[in-house]
């Protein structure tokens, strides 16, 4: 099969979107957008409500079809394959609005992963040819690996219909990785999580990339997370790009506060950015638009600075 | 848990014992009507890999039965008068006629990878008046509406037919008796094929565009070819089924490959229960067992009453009983048939059984609590 | 091992009367089975026929029997599904003698093989030529395309056709309609006629594109070999729309319930039926004791085509068992030489047939019968059976 | 040509009727998500009425009590049924409606018997001449009533509170309470409603040019299906859209049958159902049938 | 615990919400066991707790929706203004000025935006107050009014959540429960929802509010209550709690005497990012 990607040692190539715009019945989702994601960096993609994040990912992964621009990830032409075969190229991604099965267990979701790179089709899955047993077998073995990198290997046989929520996010990220992937997208991993969990996953986020060195690609509402984590940041509004650069200039940038962080995040984002030590980025971490609030909820500040 | 193993395989011998001994005690009935079952449970279990497994709605699998049973009486028999006939050796002719079904199904798989669910269904529908059609105006090959003889199988100078006359200890065996044997092979090959394809690769691919097509995409699946391979997959089996069916009844009846025929399908794997292999087998031995049996034994029962007597026919008890029997198993058996055996075994043992026996599981069933299977932004 | 493993019922010479016996005979009993469809599109038909049989072996065994022994009636309804036809034959072919009656062609077409090879005198319930041609399969009176082809002569002697003329014909998919489209083109092209077609299916309910169709082709009659319903929509259409023609139907065209709907004016009109069978309002002494007998058991139920038709067929089977026991072969070999033998039997029901032919009908004469409301079974004789010339050289196609 | 405008006339007329009964499909579609195939065995419960009783009360009073029953009928199911079957797909809920059509039309045919049952209706067999081409009024009047119908619906489901409740309730049952949305009473009503249009579309099915009401009517709602599915399972207009389609694309086909014979005869019963497929193969979800909205 | 609860069950006068001893479960899965609270009229109250401690079920308990969950009360009750609400289908509970905005963006996907908005509307009859409230809502969110004709379901993750918050406020609720609402904001929409609910209540609209950002609730409500594991951990005045230690280090995530960090209750222990032990926490790479 060509544009197969079978993981090796090598690092990741770069990902370069080039000014690429969407356009939907009446709206333009994203209009004239590029950005480069360096080997084995992570790059956060902000913005607000709105901005093209989710439809940059969607394109980024085959499943919409970029109206124009182009997106190469080495030498390979992304916009308009299908999301298989961008899958097949070594790109994984999370979503913003869980997409798991319900029924399967933890395993089977995450065997879901190894397709791209496992044969077995029906005739040797029908008829358990060797091939196919081995196959699992190797695989399965990798994945009880991810299962327990992702903190989920007791949990293997549950059906992901009864975890909580939290859970299913780090079974979505460990999906994911059962990709083997070059290029990693995660939409919104700490959505909806309390403290620990995500402290929990950023802790998995930074371990992914320590120890696989692949590329990361991050949507996030949690600043502190962002400051920590991004060694560059491209901030979207409207679909436009209005700033890139390392998440301390950009979080500075007047735009990007206008358009996002709102006036007095910017003080407490930047302390965790300047790395007011782990405090605050256990902080940020624990409890994320703490940051937007402040600006509005007296009382909170004095919470929050007493930190 | 060894000792659940153990229970298992032992059942499962007497399972086997019990079929080889049937032939040897019970008449002609039983083995006519198993023999329907039988081929009934290859069909059901090949559209539950379609309708169960990966959500797509069939009402055209007797279409594909059509094309089983019809493609082996033509590859099969040699021409004669103005109908024709390849006359190829009967094996050759039955393999080829799966291989039929499944060209027929891949013919059409653009429609099973384009359209999904209930759309799917009622487009499906379409094959059945089509091939009603064809069955009745391509006479040559159909033999119109007088059908047409179907050639006994020969398997390596074996004929499964009623001469050469033969007796095994001391009980004649006609063409049920070891068509019989050939059924339990069939359909033992077709359950294996199925559990393992569901349990496999392809079916955590299939279950996943069930529940979240998007997703099954972005993580390396080409979902519209899957959607196309199973329907293909699916018509093959029914296929089977064709062939299976034409031999039990020595001659193909236009009329039999109608919509009720696809219906009574879909009756099946709800009743056996959607996705799991054993269910669709139980489902086809209920519905298609349920009417022989009250035909029979009408005499004996107490709510029908005599034909031609007035009041509740068996025929039309049966037809109510199995109309009963669908809501009821949705109504009170999420999981259908095989649901109620596998929470009866588990009854006992932890909640969590391994992932494995888990994704026979259809969406209906009972741990379905996760907002993933009911709210519309995930689905 | 089991009771199956005795090697199958072989001929053997029972009790003291010497008769030999054969599966389904026993000392005292003969078992004569019924294939019928009480719950299928023929509920009414199988119906009226099987009460119709049961009461003549009734009468049967009361006058004693057969070889002193009880004829016994097994009755098993197929509701018109081939499955359940198949599997219920395999079920009472082993125990029965006989088949007084088998509905659904269909079926009959699927099991004549095994018919065959079991040697089980059978009456179908069918009159398409395919039935024909077995030796074990006894259709009764005429098949549907000599109706037609007499018909179709009725219409040219008495409706004032002439060569040249279209006639169209509208038909059922399948055996019945297509039989009887072979007796009208046959017979059109031997009186220079034109057929004008129009094949339809059962689920078809309303004609109205085919009567348009028929106007505009100018047809100057119409044949028609579908269900009651449709023909009557079919009339009832064409007389709204100003088509006045003749229509003449096959035996299974019309149904007296359709006098109770709209379509009964039109049918009245200038509507008639071609049919092998007398019907049961037809002026015969044994015909009118069936009718007084009929009644008298299973009083105020419809007397329609099915008593008629169901009754001499008891009868033919009651027959042949008698002249098999006269010859004291109750085996399926002597009771299928029996019935064979016949040249000329006449049961008092209307034509005479002749058993001998295995690939001919065993009669060519056909009535021709107008509905009528007060009649009983809403029809009357409107022309006594005749064969018609065409009818007499007609070379009927087999199997 | 005048055939031809024959055969128009007829088409539509009779599509007008698909379109009665696609639109009750559309209607439990709109309410339940689900195809119900136990609208065939509702139209035949609503004509059974309306035949027997015709004579007792009279035409108009016989039809008010089949659309009554009919409508009665409809809620007996959602309430016994579909209410208590919580199942994830709807598909499975699909194949309950057959099981609840198996049980009906049983029961129907059993008592309906063989007997060809006459509606009573006041057109009887009128038809109404515009020079020679001829159509009868039954059929008129069956289209008037289906083009009011179904603007009535159209406008319904977009502007009335009952039309966002029901499609609330469709999408999102548990959201729909929390809007204050009575479920039960919801779909409850829609059942309610598509029984009713059974009855209505069953008077004009089982009336003038065909004989009357009998074991098979049921079947001829299955001509329906094409009919709903090719419009759109979930627009009143694609019913009527399709409706039409059907009526014509049959009557079209029987009309020319003998023009068309090397299709092979009665291709007019297939003809519809390819122009579904064809019309499905390029829009999925029908002409006028909303997609689902993809989005992650 | 220590702090004393204002809002337990008697202390005052029946207005407004009362929760008392509510046991919740979902089949054998006991999610609330005795649960007792209070929001009295015209106050903003906080549910504050981890993942799974049972804040959605006690909202669903209020609004009765537990059934869609296959949950259903043990036992306890819940009354709003005097009346039992609880067993009451929750049309009965809206009809009663209580409306919840659900967990998640439970929005009509296949429906318009200003479908969804009508929607939320149909408990009321006065056209007057409906108006209004559209009035508000579309003063909150504009992108509503931008997307009016849009189906609702292609909108933007935070566009669905203003949209079910506007939802929730067509009904001019006298108790509006909400589940969560900043979930998936971005910062300055999370801050424009903060003001809304203030702005809301100001109104005199009462507020459940569950919250997993614990630092704006407590800035938001005047009463809390903290949930574990089904039960009321702890519960007081909003001040106190903030002030409290014992919260500041379990929820607030603040760290007096900073030590490794605590997980929340359920989840396997994991230590912040920046001390992250290597051996625990690696993947080595995989090669065919
Ligand atoms: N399939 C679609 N059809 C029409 N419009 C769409 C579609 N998908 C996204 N949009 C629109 O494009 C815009 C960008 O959506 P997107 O999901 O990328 O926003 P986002 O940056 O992810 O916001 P959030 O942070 O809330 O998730 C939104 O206005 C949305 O309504
Ligand atoms: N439908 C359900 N079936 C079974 N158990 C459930 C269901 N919903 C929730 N639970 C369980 O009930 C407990 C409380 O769940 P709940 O959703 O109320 O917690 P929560 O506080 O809302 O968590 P989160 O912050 O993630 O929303 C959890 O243990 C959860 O696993
Ligand atoms: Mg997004
Ligand atoms: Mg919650």
């Amino acid at each position: 099969m060509t544009g197969t990607y079978q993981p090796d040692g090598t690092a990741p190539p770069v990902l370069e979107v080039r000014d690429v715009t969407v356009r939907f019945a009446g709206l333009t989702a994203l209009d004239g957008v590029g950005f480069t994601v360096e080997p084995g960096s992570v790059h956060a993609l902000i913005g607000p409500n709105g901005a093209g994040k989710s439809t940059c990912f969607n394109v980024l992964s085959g499943v919409y079809r970029a109206t124009s621009g182009s997106v190469r990830f080495g030498d390979a032409e992304l916009t308009g394959l299908p999301p298989h075969r961008v899958a097949a190229l070594g790109i994984a991604r999370t979503f913003q609005n869980i997409a798991l099965s319900p029924h399967l267990s933890v395993r089977d979701n995450l065997m879901l992963g190894r397709h791209r790179l496992t044969r077995a089709g029906f005739v040797a899955a029908g008829l358990r040819l060797p091939s196919a047993r081995g196959e699992a077998a190797r695989h399965s073995g990798r994945v009880a690996e991810i299962a327990a990198f992702a903190g989920l290997a007791d949990l293997l046989d549950c059906p992901v219909g009864l975890l909580p929520y939290g859970v299913r996010k780090r079974v979505e990220l460990a999906r994911a990785l059962c990709v083997e992937p070059r290029l990693l997208l995660l939409d919104e991993p700490v959505a909806g999580m309390n403290g620990g969990e995500r402290r929990d996953m950023a802790g998995l986020i930074v371990a992914v990339r320590e120890s696989l060195g692949i590329s990361i690609l991050l949507v996030e509402h949690d600043m502190g997370m962002v400051m920590r984590l991004a060694d560059t940041v491209t901030v979207l509004d409207f679909g436009r790009r209005i700033a890139t650069g390392p998440p301390e200039r950009v979080q500075d940038d007047p735009e990007v506060v206008r358009a996002y962080l709102g006036a007095a995040a910017r003080d407490s984002a930047g302390d965790a950015a300047r790395g007011t030590a782990r405090e605050a980025a256990r902080e940020t971490g624990r409890d994320r638009p703490r940051d937007g609030a402040t600006g509005t909820a007296p009382g909170v500040a004095s919470g929050g600075e007493s930190a | 848990m060894s000792r659940t193993v153990i229970l298992r395989i032992l059942t499962g011998l007497a399972a086997v014992a019990a079929a080889f001994a049937v032939p040897f005690y019970l008449d002609g009935f039983w083995l006519q009507a198993g023999l329907f079952a039988m081929s009934a449970a290859v069909g059901a279990i090949g559209l539950n890999l379609l309708t169960g497994a990966t959500g797509q709605l069939s009402l055209g699998h007797a279409f594909f039965l059509a094309v089983g049973a019809y493609a082996y009486v033509y590859f099969g028999s040699e021409p004669e008068g103005e109908l024709g006939g390849l006359g190829l050796p009967t094996p050759a002719a039955a393999v080829l006629a799966v291989l039929a079904a499944g060209v027929a199904g891949g013919l059409l798989s653009p429609i099973g990878g384009r359209l999904k669910g209930q759309y799917l269904g009622i487009a499906t529908l379409a094959l059945i008046f089509f091939g009603q059609h064809v069955l009745f105006n391509a006479t040559p090959v159909t033999g119109g509406y007088n059908g047409r003889a179907v050639p006994p199988l020969e398997l390596f100078g074996f004929a499964f037919a009623d001469s050469p006359g033969l007796v095994v200890l001391r009980v004649p065996f006609g063409a049920l008796e070891r068509l019989w044997f050939l059924g339990l092979a069939v359909l033992a090959g077709a359950a294996l094929f199925a559990r393992g394809v569901l349990r496999g690769r392809p079916g955590r691919a299939m279950n996943t565009i069930r529940d979240h097509e998007i997703a099954a995409g972005v993580m390396g699946v080409p979902v519209a070819r899957y959607r196309a391979g199973v329907f293909l997959l699916s018509s093959m089996y029914a296929g089977l089924a064709g062939v299976l069916l034409a031999l039990a009844f020595q001659r193909t009846v236009p009329e039999y490959f109608g919509m009720l025929l696809s219906l009574d399908y879909l009756a099946m794997i709800v009743i056996g229960g959607l996705g799991s292999v054993a269910g669709a087998v139980a489902g086809a031995v209920f519905v298609s067992l349920l009417p022989q049996l009250l035909t029979r034994y009408s005499d004996a029962l107490p709510l029908v009453s005599d034909p031609g007597t007035g009041g509740l026919s068996p025929a039309e008890a049966a037809r109510l009983l199995y109309g009963v029997a669908v809501v009821a198993v949705v109504l009170f058996l999420p999981g259908g048939l095989a649901g109620l055996a596998s929470r009866t075994r588990a009854a006992g043992r932890r909640w969590f059984s391994p992932g494995s026996a888990r994704r026979r599981f259809s969406p209906s069933s009972p741990e379905t609590t996760s907002p993933e299977s009911t709210s519309p932004e995930t689905t | 091992a089991s009771e199956k493993a005795t090697g199958g019922a072989a001929p053997s010479a029972a009790g003291g009367d010497g008769v030999t016996t054969g599966p389904g005979v026993t000392a005292d009993t003969i078992t004569v089975g019924v294939m019928t469809d009480m719950t299928g599109p023929y509920a009414s038909f199988g119906k009226t026929l099987t009460q119709a049989q049961q009461l003549y072996f009734e009468q049967l065994n009361a006058a004693g029997g057969v070889c002193g022994r009880k004829v016994e009636l097994v009755v098993r309804d197929h509701g018109y599904d081939p499955q359940k036809a198949v599997t219920a034959y395999t079920e009472i072919a082993p125990k029965s003698a006989a088949i007084a009656h088998f509905i659904g062609s269909p079926m009959v077409m699927a099991l004549k093989s095994r018919i065959e090879t079991d040697k089980l005198l059978t009456i179908p319930m069918a009159w398409s030529t395919n039935l024909l041609g077995a030796r074990a399969v006894q259709v009764t009176g005429t098949t549907y395309d000599i109706d037609m082809i007499n018909g179709v002569d009725f219409l040219v002697k008495e409706k004032g056709l002439a060569a040249g003329d279209k006639i169209g014909h509208l038909y059922f998919e399948g055996d019945y309609g297509e039989s009887a489209l072979n007796g009208s083109v046959y017979a059109a092209k031997k009186l220079g006629l034109t057929v004008v077609e129009q094949k339809i299916k059962p689920t078809d309910q309303d004609m109205s594109a085919q009567v348009a169709a028929f106007k505009a082709a100018g047809v100057k009659a119409v044949l028609v070999s579908v269900g009651p319903r449709q023909a009557a929509s079919l009339v009832g259409v064409a007389l709204a729309k100003g088509m006045d023609v003749p229509f003449l139907g096959s035996n299974s065209a019309y149904s007296p319930q359709l006098l109770a709907t709209p379509a009964a004016p039109a049918l009245l009109k200038d509507f008639y039926v071609a049919t092998g069978g007398a019907p049961i309002s037809a002026p015969l002494p044994a015909m009118r004791k069936l009718v007084s007998e009929y009644q008298a058991k299973y009083p105020g139920e419809a007397l329609d085509s099915g008593v008629s038709a169901g009754y001499p067929a008891a009868a033919i089977v009651g027959e042949a068992l008698k002249k098999a026991c006269e010859a004291k072969d109750l085996t399926r070999e002597g009771i299928l030489t029996a019935h064979r033998a016949r040249g000329a039997w006449d049961g008092g029901y209307g034509t005479t047939m002749d058993f001998s032919l295995i690939d001919r009908p065993a009669t060519r004469a056909t009535y021709i019968v107008k509905p009528d409301k007060e009649a009983v079974g809403g029809a009357v004789i409107y022309k006594e059976a005749a064969v018609s010339g065409l009818a007499e050289e007609y070379p009927v196609p087999v199997g | 040509m005048i055939t031809f405008l024959e055969l128009l006339v007829n088409g539509i007329s009779v599509g007008a009727v698909y379109a009665l009964i696609a639109l009750g499909f559309v209607v439990i579609f709109k309410a339940t998500e689900v195809v119900n195939f136990a609208h065939a065995s509702l139209l035949l419960a609503g004509g059974y009425v309306i035949a027997r009783l015709h004579e007792v009360l009279g035409f108009w009073l016989a039809l008010l009590a089949g659309i009554a029953t009919a409508a009665l009928v409809g809620a007996l199911v959602e309430f016994l049924v579909i209410r208590r079957a919580n199942v994830a797909v709807r598909s499975v809920l699909a194949i309950v409606t057959i099981g609840v059509d198996i049980v009906l039309t049983t029961e129907l045919t059993r008592r309906i018997g063989t007997e060809v049952l006459a509606l009573g209706d006041p057109w009887r067999d009128r038809v109404l001449r515009v020079g020679e081409v001829s159509i009868a009024e039954t059929r008129l009047v069956a289209l008037a009533v289906a083009a009011a119908l179904i603007t009535a619906f159209l406008l319904a489901f977009k502007y009335t509170a009952w039309g966002v409740r029901m499609r609330a309730a469709a999408e999102d049952a548990e959201t729909a309470a929390l809007m204050g949305v009575r479920l039960g009473r919801v779909s409850l009503s829609a059942w309610a409603v598509a029984g009713a249009l059974a009855a209505v579309a069953a008077l004009f099915l089982c009336v003038f040019p065909t004989p009357g009401l009998d074991r098979g009517t049921g079947l001829a709602a299955m001509k329906a299906f094409p009919a709903a599915i090719l419009g759109g399972l979930d627009s009143t207009t694609g019913a009527l859209a399709g409706g039409l389609i059907v009526g014509l694309t049959e009557a079209l086909m029987n009309g020319y049958q003998n023009q068309l014979a090397f299709l092979g005869r009665g291709v007019g019963d297939v003809a519809p159902f390819v122009v579904m497929l064809a019309v499905l193969l390029v829009r999925p979800a029908g002409l006028f049938g909303t997609r689902e909205p993809a989005r992650v | 615990m220590n702090v004393h609860a204002p809002g337990s069950p008697g202390a005052t006068g029946d207005s407004g919400l009362t929760v008392r001893d509510l046991v919740v479960g979902y089949g054998p899965v006991a999610a609330l066991r005795g649960i007792s609270l209070r929001v009295p009229r015209g106050a903003v109250v906080a549910v504050l707790g981890g993942n799974g401690a049972g804040k959605s079920t006690l909202l669903r308990a209020i609004s009765g929706t537990l059934r869609f969950h296959r949950g259903g009360i043990a036992s306890g009750d819940v009354t709003f203004d005097g009346e039992r609400i609880s067993g009451v289908e929750p049309s009965g509970v809206v009809a009663r000025g209580v409306v919840q905005v659900p967990e998640g963006r439970r929005i009509f996907a296949r429906m318009t935006v200003e479908e969804n908005l009508r929607a939320g509307a149909l408990g009321v009859r006065d056209r007057g107050a409906n108006a209004r409230a559209r009035e508000r809502v579309l003063g909150l969110f504009p992108i509503l009014a931008e997307r009016s004709r849009q189906r609702a379901g292609l909108m933007s993750g935070g566009e669905q959540q203003m949209l079910a918050i506007g939802r929730a406020l067509m009904a001019a609720p006298r108790l509006l429960l909400l589940d969560e609402p900043t979930l998936g904001l971005a910062p300055i929409m999370a801050a424009r929802i903060a003001e809304t609910i203030q702005e809301i209540n100001a109104q005199g609209t009462s507020v459940l509010l569950v919250e997993q950002n614990v630092a704006t609730a407590l800035a938001l409500a005047s009463h809390a209550y903290v949930l574990e594991v089904g039960e009321v951990a702890l519960s007081g005045a909003a001040r106190d709690l903030a002030g409290d230690d014992e919260v500041r280090r379990r929820y607030l995530g603040i760290d007096p005497d900073a030590d490794g960090g605590t997980s929340a209750p359920g989840t396997p222990d994991a230590p912040g990012t920046p001390d992250v032990p290597a051996e625990r926490r690696t993947l080595t790479r995989w090669s065919a």
